[in-house]
């Protein structure tokens, strides 16, 4: 038992009971900070795998802006009665059934899939920032997809700003 | 490189730790004399009505989601300029298109008045 | 490599062989090192705090033309130690029907963001936290994690007015992250690496005289971050009642007031490394003690600027900062961005020019003035417009704003 | 070191837990958050084929951002239509947004 397993048994277990509450706590504002601790953890977890970019890339962005972004929707749609009723609605238990099977099923599928015996990372100075970024750039690389992107940002951008605005003229 | 970021950890945990310690400390050092009036939740001196939590305006939304937008931008455009001293001049201006289309996006936002804290 | 031109190596190495000679394997040893050097570092700055407090109110006093604290101690240095001692014995009062968890983890998780920004900082050539490659963007993350720190204190206090204030000062810090996020991109793009100690060592001309813009942009939108001088309508007293840390005293009151001075003088750091070249200076690579006092020197003339600010400038209404930021910090950043990145590839190659570095440092040194007289026509081009749909009949007859502007209220 | 299928196994289990959340919950913010674990369990496991198995290639890496992308549009259209639902409903729990059934 290195110490890198056991950070990484720590680590997943922090992620995955956090994930757990974030699905079963009742009240919306206690389940988006769970989400945020399972964010850490899913961080935590890129950093073990020496995605370190990608490790800071995750905290600014699902941390620094989605979860604020959810944290202002939980606060923009407050019914303060809405808390004490169930959360889960009638077919929860079909719900699980169905998660636990896929669980189950996943788990078989990487039992014989050759490569999951792999237990040598590469060498960390392969894939650093600045190959990521010649690949995002050069016209045979990855150039399309990165400006696919921005498109889909500014579509994205465009359509909440249309739907989210409060008309001048209140549209009840 | 791993033991950089066991230092940030490292660092972190001492981060965390050292202000939990000094509110801890003071915690045993203070007084402790609760009384009902001194709890009471600061309401410039009329009693809290109703509950705490208070209706929002869309605003608030909208900024953060340009904030988002613009978040991931900047996130495509690291590696970019991390990468900026071996790229030709074709892969500067496919970044500086990316950027472009994401301004048109703020005109829009702009132009319908999504910027103004109304 | 005697004592005298790098202590501070010599000192781990003698340490290290130390712990080995009492029979600790390597990585304990080391393990043990790092969490000593963590710790002292922790510590300075959090001690280092109080020698702030002391200097920015003696500052401020000096500004308005009073002397500051000069009762305890002499000229008041002892003064800050006072005031700690005080706030460490006073009452925790936690109001009724808060949230324990994140009433108590706000201030902690506040003061932890900023101390976090400490660890990647290239003090002098050797000594450095981590040297992390993607530091730049862990900085900017941990900005993230502030915030987070201001909506757990607002939302956990139970309070209607620390809620919105929190909101308030949450909508803040998003709308200047942006601007902060995209001036970062050029230091990055001259200097071709994210980490830290790399731009430092890249930094042969300093990046405020490559980009002067984009270094203005910084140091505004990080004083916004801070919600300090001209931009703290957070904290302000004649606003919401004193913003998100309401239902706070005691210690997690000063909690607040530690994490806000500690982050004026991070962002000072901070600007120092990016465009003021950190420990930079004639023998900083022999002597790397003198590179940490060139640091201190730089980081120092930052945050006399800060606080030039803090004492001179008004107070921003809510709207016209973010306008501020969205209208005119934004747009001007991408215009820096694009016009690095364009500039410095049309350059031909050093070789070419005559005694290219100066020439590069000229041309770039020019197109960002171009740039600022650009952004100013754009600016009067508007109040133009403005003067023009306000005031019809006076903008007719030549009258410019300064003359019409009446004390009105917003609409 | 750390085999590659326990990172397998950690995202499958994320990836069930927020399955669990999207079908279960009904309130639609929560379904949101139950996606939002989703779309972290595939980032998890494209970031661990790429780290073990291909590690010269950008593939991986590309498209982890590109889910990122996708996952930040995806909340922020998601939670800009919840908004103005709530505004007109009144309601944010999902079975009461069904006008569209016939």
């Amino acid at each position: 038992m290195s110490a890198a397993q056991v950070l990484f048994i720590l680590v997943s277990t922090v992620t995955l009971f956090s994930a757990v509450m974030v699905v079963s706590v009742r009240r919306m504002m206690h389940a988006a900070l769970w989400l945020i601790v399972s964010l850490l953890g899913v961080a935590v977890l890129f950093v073990l795998l020496q995605a370190g970019f990608f490790a800071m890339v995750q905290v600014l962005i699902y941390i620094g802006a989605i979860s604020i972004l959810i944290i202002f929707a939980v606060m923009l749609t407050r019914q303060v009665m809405s808390e004490k009723i169930p959360q889960l609605n009638r077919g929860w238990v079909a719900g699980l059934v169905a998660a636990g099977g896929l669980m189950i099923i996943l788990a078989f599928v990487f039992r014989d899939f050759p490569g999951s015996l792999a237990t040598t990372m590469g060498d960390p100075s392969a894939g650093d920032v600045v190959t990521l970024g010649k690949a995002l750039a050069d016209p045979n690389g990855f150039a399309i997809p990165f400006e696919l992107a921005s498109i889909l940002l500014v579509a994205a951008l465009i359509g909440t700003i249309y739907i989210a605005m409060e008309r001048k003229g209140g549209e009840q | 490189m791993m033991n950089a970021w066991l230092y940030i950890g490292l660092f972190l945990v001492i981060a965390l730790a050292l202000p939990a310690a000094a509110i801890f400390i003071s915690y045993i050092l203070g007084p402790k004399k609760p009384d009902p009036v001194k709890r009471s939740v600061y309401e410039c001196g009329i009693e809290t009505v109703g509950e705490t939590w208070v209706q929002f305006k869309a605003q608030y939304y909208i900024f953060g989601l340009i904030f988002l937008v613009f978040d991931v931008e900047t996130v495509f455009l690291y590696p970019w300029a991390a990468a900026y001293n071996q790229l030709t001049l074709f892969m500067v201006l496919e970044a500086v298109l990316f950027i472009l289309i994401l301004v048109g996006g703020l005109l829009y936002a702009w132009r319908k008045g999504a910027l103004e804290w109304v | 490599m005697d004592f005298w031109t790098d202590p501070y190596l010599f000192l781990v190495n003698w340490l290290h062989g130390l712990l080995v000679g009492w029979g600790l394997p390597d990585a304990i040893a080391s393990f043990i090192l790092m969490f000593a050097g963590a710790f002292v570092l922790a510590m300075g700055a959090m001690l280092f705090v109080l020698g702030l407090i002391w200097f920015e109110r003696k500052l401020v006093g000096r500004f308005q033309d009073r002397f500051g604290p000069n009762r305890v101690g002499p000229w008041g240095i002892i003064q800050p130690l006072a005031d700690m001692l005080k706030i460490f014995t006073k009452e925790h009062i936690t109001p009724a029907g808060v949230d324990p968890l994140p009433y108590n983890l706000g201030p902690v998780l506040a003061v932890a963001a900023v101390l976090a920004i400490w660890a990647v900082l290239p003090f002098t050539i050797s000594l450095v936290g981590a040297d992390l490659d993607v530091s730049v963007l862990y900085v900017v993350a941990i900005g993230g994690l502030g915030e987070i720190a201001v909506v757990l204190s607002g939302w956990g206090s139970n309070n209607k007015y620390a809620l919105l204030a929190a909101f308030r000062s949450v909508a803040q810090l998003l709308s200047y992250e942006v601007p902060l996020v995209i001036a970062l991109l050029v230091p990055v793009m001259l200097s071709g690496s994210l980490s830290l100690n790399q731009i430092v060592r890249e930094q042969g001309v300093w990046y405020i005289v490559l980009a002067p813009v984009a270094a203005f942009i910084f140091f505004i939108a990080s004083i916004a971050e801070v919600g300090r001088s001209p931009f703290d309508l957070t904290e302000a007293e004649s606003e919401l009642v004193a913003g998100f840390n309401i239902e706070y005293s005691g210690l997690k009151f000063g909690m607040f007031y530690v994490a806000d001075f500690l982050h004026a003088f991070t962002i000072s750091l901070l600007f120092a490394v990016l465009f003021l070249g950190g420990w930079r200076g004639p023998y900083a690579e022999q002597y790397p003690l003198l590179g940490l006092v060139y640091f201190m020197l730089k980081a120092g003339a930052v945050y006399f600027i800060n606080i030039w600010m803090r004492a001179s400038f008004p107070r921003f209404r809510i709207d016209q900062m973010m306008g501020i930021s969205w209208k005119l910090l934004t747009p001007l950043a991408i215009g820096a961005v694009i016009l690095t990145a364009v500039i410095d590839k049309l350059l031909p190659g050093g070789e070419l020019l005559p005694y290219g570095d100066y020439v590069r440092v000229g041309v770039m040194l020019g197109a960002n003035l171009v740039l600022v007289v650009i952004a100013g026509a754009l600016m009067a081009l508007q109040k133009r417009k403005h003067m023009l749909q306000e005031f019809p009949i006076a903008a007719s007859k030549g009258f410019t704003v300064r003359d019409v502007s009446v004390n009105r209220g917003t609409k | 070191m750390i085999p590659l299928s326990w990172y397998l196994l950690v995202a499958a289990a994320l990836f069930c837990i927020g399955l669990f959340g999207v079908l279960a919950r009904k309130n639609t913010i929560a379904i949101l958050m139950g996606l939002e674990l989703m779309l972290n369990a595939v980032n998890i496991n494209l970031l661990a084929f790429w780290s073990y198995l291909h590690h010269a290639q950008m593939n991986g890496l590309v498209f982890a951002a590109i889910v990122f992308a996708a996952a930040a549009a995806e909340t922020a259209v998601g939670l800009g239509l919840i908004i103005s639902a709530y505004r007109r409903r009144g309601s944010v729990t999902a079975n009461d947004l069904d006008t569209m059934k016939g």
